[in-house]
């Protein structure tokens, strides 16, 4: 993939992909932010036709990285067409990983525990008393 | 290859490593791939990213492997592995409404709107040893599992997004607001670039508890529970499932999501607070890498014992919780003592025999 | 700018391939990262700005354990310069399996030259000891620290201890002396004996014996001291008064090995290993500084009490 | 290792030294002291960066000081009451030296350091011989005269009125485009006769 894209000549690897780290930071349930700690990212940045592209993707990923900055950096030049088929690659990617979400959702949903529940009304949550 | 007489130490050390790898790897079984270890032991791989503080399931997988089991070894060769990689940024704060579950409990009502929805547990198992799984054969394990797809297929999937059952509480007014008895001001504190102080922030707090060794978390928080602290706690909600995690691109400055971490949520309601002001329950928080729901239950219950005005255990001390509960520091200090200290010790032999002698030697040594 | 057209016939390398994955086990110079080495360098300024102050940090983890030595690796690291000289040593002992350990680590990341010769290190980093040849102005002599609060052994809590430091009570600590000579007649402090120093901060040496305590006192060269798991920075420069706290009637005194000699050099000057050579319990003794003691023994070995100086001064 | 990183640390090694002896002039590398703010940018490079904020004071070419260490290190700016780091244009703070923060009793090392950017020519007659500096790092009951000609008396007198309650106050730098730097830290005891 990343092949073809640079055989057009006109793709060049502005920082080589390297790991990093990138702290998360996340709020609790009193909206209080915190640090949860970091995850690992691999990120690149590619220019084409003198437009800069930044790819950033958690885990070790170094060609998605790049493949992601080559894909900003295509669209910031406004000549997206030259990815070509790269957009049907990258909706794939992301379909094979909507299929999974759906798929580990799916099993969740099958350990829905149903309770032999009276007609449903509101529970005035209130009333439970302080 | 001859062995070269090479003074002190340095030949021990590398024979020593020499003989653990053959420990680890002299044995007939095949060597075990990192992949193996992130599929089939993945709650060791979530608990050691958890305590290594590093989300990164390959090379924690690689570093249980390293360390032959051992978590607190896997651990700690994470957490020396951050040090050697930038820091590229920070996310957008990330709020856990938005977590895409697959687990989801709560014991404080019988039903929540959206379902107890169980998840992958074993909770409701007998813990009897599966001696199938001795010589478990993959194609019938493929099997059942492809089987279960099936049945499933027809089945909704789960809504986005689940009502968090604090926020029903919080709407009734029967949730405490806002959060008293933390550090000198709120600030966002980042404890891998400053040292802890007391009171300690409660950013920095739930840092340190996220980054904690489970074991250390769950004996203390179990001490509290027992009686040792006044927390009676009931599960407002636990949660499992995985966080988007977004990022400004330094590029284009646009806020992405670029991937998902797993995580779990505890959020522990319990007995009213202060006496002062309006009965309400209070709340304790918990967040952590991977599955790990002893921990992040640890974590909560903690989290609200350290709320208490007037500390009267040691888990409802700040100070003592939180410069107790990391496991590199805690596992290197206790096994620091493996280190020499025959020059202490000698010292400490001089003290006690002129103690025994009872008198003080006459002043024949200069001071 | 825009890049000038490539010509077409051929098309450049596929330059992506040779920009490689993320670089494995290539380290920045001496390991930490220019901004971990920049906070460590700020706070050791302020640390020798305040003598025995102990100055918070942001201590990284290490490929070392934490207790085994973090707190001096990560002052070595910060310091350490392509002509430095670096000698590490243990329990006075440059063989010592940990010592061994972080050189081997040190000249790894940095290719610095080594030696156990105390007089030909410009870095020196020690755990338990401080070398019996006194230190020249331009060395450096990082202690690896465990505890750094010398209150510690009477007030549990940090927050307590900051607070009687802000107010320079360090009463209870006199009361824990104190109450050794009601019990012991001695008092039974070994190592890590509490100093005052520059006549304000009460400081722990790390945990040196007496017997190295008043090397410190007024001394050629600049101490730093770091404890990496409790991320304190403190420094004793050099002409600074460093005082053991002693009661006029009960003065400080230095371990006493009764006259015995080293069994490899001879000398009565040095802090001695006593080792016990067999089941019976026979006794031999043999210099804590093996360096030194090497050098004395290749000198001829010590006649009579000679050493580097009439023992500690 | 870069050479930017090699003479950050080679710098470094000498405020170290004059940190802990001082009084005493040593040599910074100030890449060939073109510019006045040469030795002042090679402390910048050698200390700063975001994670401390800095404060530009004095008479003339304080914009320009601010601008080029913001420049090379991306330190964040603050006012004087605050400022981590407080660079001073010349070697007369005007009275600035007293609002620079001190520190507090439990965290002491939160006090300032100053960096006093001194033209090369000294500015007349030296009094330094009215000056009398003792405490850690300086040898002899007696004490030192600074060895760091032009700096003068009443400079001397502001650094001893802040630092008066001593573990509190601020640490002093002071250096010269050809790189000499001299350190005068808070432990340091100041007599003018």
């Amino acid at each position: 993939m990343l092949d073809r894209l640079w055989s057009l000549g006109e793709f060049r690897v502005q920082r080589a992909p390297r790991a990093g780290l990138v702290m998360l930071t996340v709020r609790d349930s009193f909206d209080t932010p915190f640090h949860l700690g970091e995850v690992l990212v691999s990120e690149a940045e590619v220019v084409f036709d003198g437009h800069s592209g930044c790819g950033t993707i958690c885990g070790d990923e170094p060609e998605r990285a790049l493949l992601l900055a080559a894909v900003e950096a295509a669209e910031h030049s406004g000549r997206a067409a030259v990815l070509g088929d790269i957009g049907e690659f990258i909706c794939r990617l992301e379909e094979k990983s909507s299929k999974e979400r759906v798929r580990s959702s799916k099993l969740a949903a099958a350990t829905a525990v149903r309770f032999e529940s009276m007609k449903k009304e509101t529970v005035d949550l209130g009333s439970l008393g302080g | 290859m001859g062995y070269v007489a090479v003074k002190g130490g340095a030949a021990a050390i590398e024979n020593a490593e020499k003989f653990s790898l053959a420990r680890r790897a002299g044995g007939a079984s095949a060597l075990l791939k990192p992949e193996q270890i992130r599929e089939q032991l993945h709650l060791a791989v979530d608990r050691v990213m958890g305590e290594g503080s590093l989300y990164a399931p390959d090379l924690a997988a690689l570093a249980f492997k390293q360390a032959a089991g051992d978590t607190f070894e896997a651990a700690f060769i994470l957490r020396s592995y951050r040090t050697t990689l930038p820091r590229l940024g920070y996310s957008e704060p990330i709020a856990t409404s938005g977590m895409r579950v697959i687990r989801r409990i709560s014991a404080a009502f019988k039903e929540i709107p959206g379902g107890q929805i169980l998840g992958p547990t074993p909770d409701y198992t007998l813990r009897l040893l599966d001696f199938e799984l001795q010589d478990e054969s993959a194609s019938r394990t493929r099997q059942r599992i492809r089987q279960l797809l099936q049945e499933v297929q027809l089945l909704d999937p789960l809504p986005e997004r689940f009502p968090k059952v604090v926020e029903m509480l919080r709407r009734e007014g029967l949730l405490v607001r806002h959060r008293h008895g933390s550090g000198d001001g709120d600030g966002l504190v980042d404890i891998t670039r400053q040292a802890l102080s007391f009171p300690a922030a409660r950013s920095a707090q739930l840092q340190t508890l996220a980054r904690g060794e489970t074991g250390g978390l769950l004996a203390l928080a179990y001490s509290n529970m027992r009686g040792y602290g006044s927390v009676h706690p009931v599960i407002g909600e636990l949660r499992v499932g995985f966080l988007p995690v977004s990022y400004k691109n330094p590029g284009s400055g646009s806020v992405e999501c670029i991937g998902e971490i797993q995580v779990t949520e505890a959020e522990v309601i319990s007995r009213i607070a202060g006496a002062e002001g309006p009965a309400v329950f209070s709340l304790g928080y918990g967040l952590c890498f991977g599955h790990n729901e002893t921990k992040a239950i640890a974590m909560a219950v903690l989290d609200r014992a350290m709320a208490c005005e007037e500390p009267v255990a040691p888990s409802e001390d700040q100070e003592f919780v939180l410069t107790h509960v990391d496991g590199i520091e805690s596992m290197g200090f206790c096994n620091h003592y493996k280190l020499p200290h025959y020059v202490t010790f000698q010292s400490e032999l001089d003290r006690l025999r002129n103690i025994q002698i009872g008198q003080r030697p006459p002043e024949d040594t200069p001071s | 700018m825009k890049p000038s057209m490539p010509s077409k016939a051929i098309p450049p390398p596929a330059d992506w391939r040779d920009s490689g994955p993320p670089a494995r086990g290539h380290y920045s110079y001496a390991f930490l990262d220019e901004g971990a080495k920049r906070e460590i360098r700020r706070k050791m300024l302020k640390a020798v700005a305040i003598p025995g102050c102990q100055v918070p940090f942001g201590s990284r983890e290490m490929p070392i354990a934490r207790g085994w030595g973090t707190g001096g690796l990560q002052l070595t690291l910060a310091l350490i310069g392509p002509d430095d000289v670096l000698k590490v040593i243990d329990q006075g002992s440059d063989d010592s399996v940990n010592a061994v350990n972080i050189k081997k680590f040190v000249s790894r990341v940095t290719g610095v030259a080594v030696t156990t010769d105390t007089r030909a290190a410009s870095l020196i980093q020690t755990r338990h000891r401080v070398p019996e040849e006194p230190l020249q102005p331009h060395q450096l002599l990082i202690f690896q620290v465990p505890i750094p609060e010398p209150l510690r052994l009477v007030e549990p809590s940090e927050r307590e201890t900051r607070r009687m430091h802000a107010e320079a009570d360090y009463s209870r600590m006199w009361l824990y002396l104190y109450e050794d000579i009601v019990k012991f007649n001695e008092i039974t402090v070994g190592a890590r004996y509490p100093v005052l120093v520059n006549r304000r901060h009460l400081m722990d040496p790390s945990p040196i014996p007496r017997w190295d305590v008043a090397k410190l006192n007024q001394g050629q060269a600049l101490c730093l001291f770091c404890a990496g798991r409790e991320k304190r920075i403190y420094a004793v420069p050099p002409h600074t008064e460093v005082e053991p706290l002693s009661f006029d009637d009960f003065a400080f005194r230095a371990e006493g090995f009764g006259g015995r000699r080293c069994g490899r050099c001879g000398s009565t000057a040095t802090y001695l290993d006593e080792v016990i050579d067999d089941a019976g319990g026979g006794r031999s003794y043999s210099c804590s500084d093996t360096a030194y003691c090497e050098k004395i023994r290749r000198r001829g070995g010590a006649r009579g009490a000679d050493g580097p100086g009439e023992g500690p001064a | 290792m870069d050479n930017s990183d090699r003479r950050n640390q080679k710098n470094y090694r000498s405020l170290l030294q004059a940190m802990s002896r001082p009084g005493r002039v040593f040599r910074l590398d100030a890449l060939g002291a073109v510019s006045s703010f040469a030795a002042a940018m090679a402390i910048g490079e050698c200390l700063l960066d975001p994670e401390v904020s800095l404060c530009v004071i004095g008479n003339g070419g304080v914009s320009t000081l601010q601008a080029v260490l913001d420049g090379a290190t991306q330190v964040r700016t603050e006012s004087l009451k605050t400022a981590d780091f407080i660079f001073v244009c010349g070697v007369r703070s005007q009275g600035g030296v007293r609002l620079a923060k001190r520190g507090r009793l439990e965290f002491p090392e939160e006090g300032a350091t100053l960096v006093y950017c001194m033209d090369s020519l000294p500015a007349g007659a030296s009094d330094r011989f009215r000056v009398r500096l003792t405490g850690p790092g300086i040898t002899g009951k007696g004490g030192i005269a600074p060895e760091m000609r032009g700096v003068p008396v009443e400079e001397f007198q502001e650094l001893m009125a802040v630092n008066a309650d001593y573990p509190l106050g601020v640490d002093a730098f002071f250096v010269r485009p050809n790189g000499e730097v001299m350190a005068l830290p808070r432990s340091t005891r100041i007599q003018v006769r």
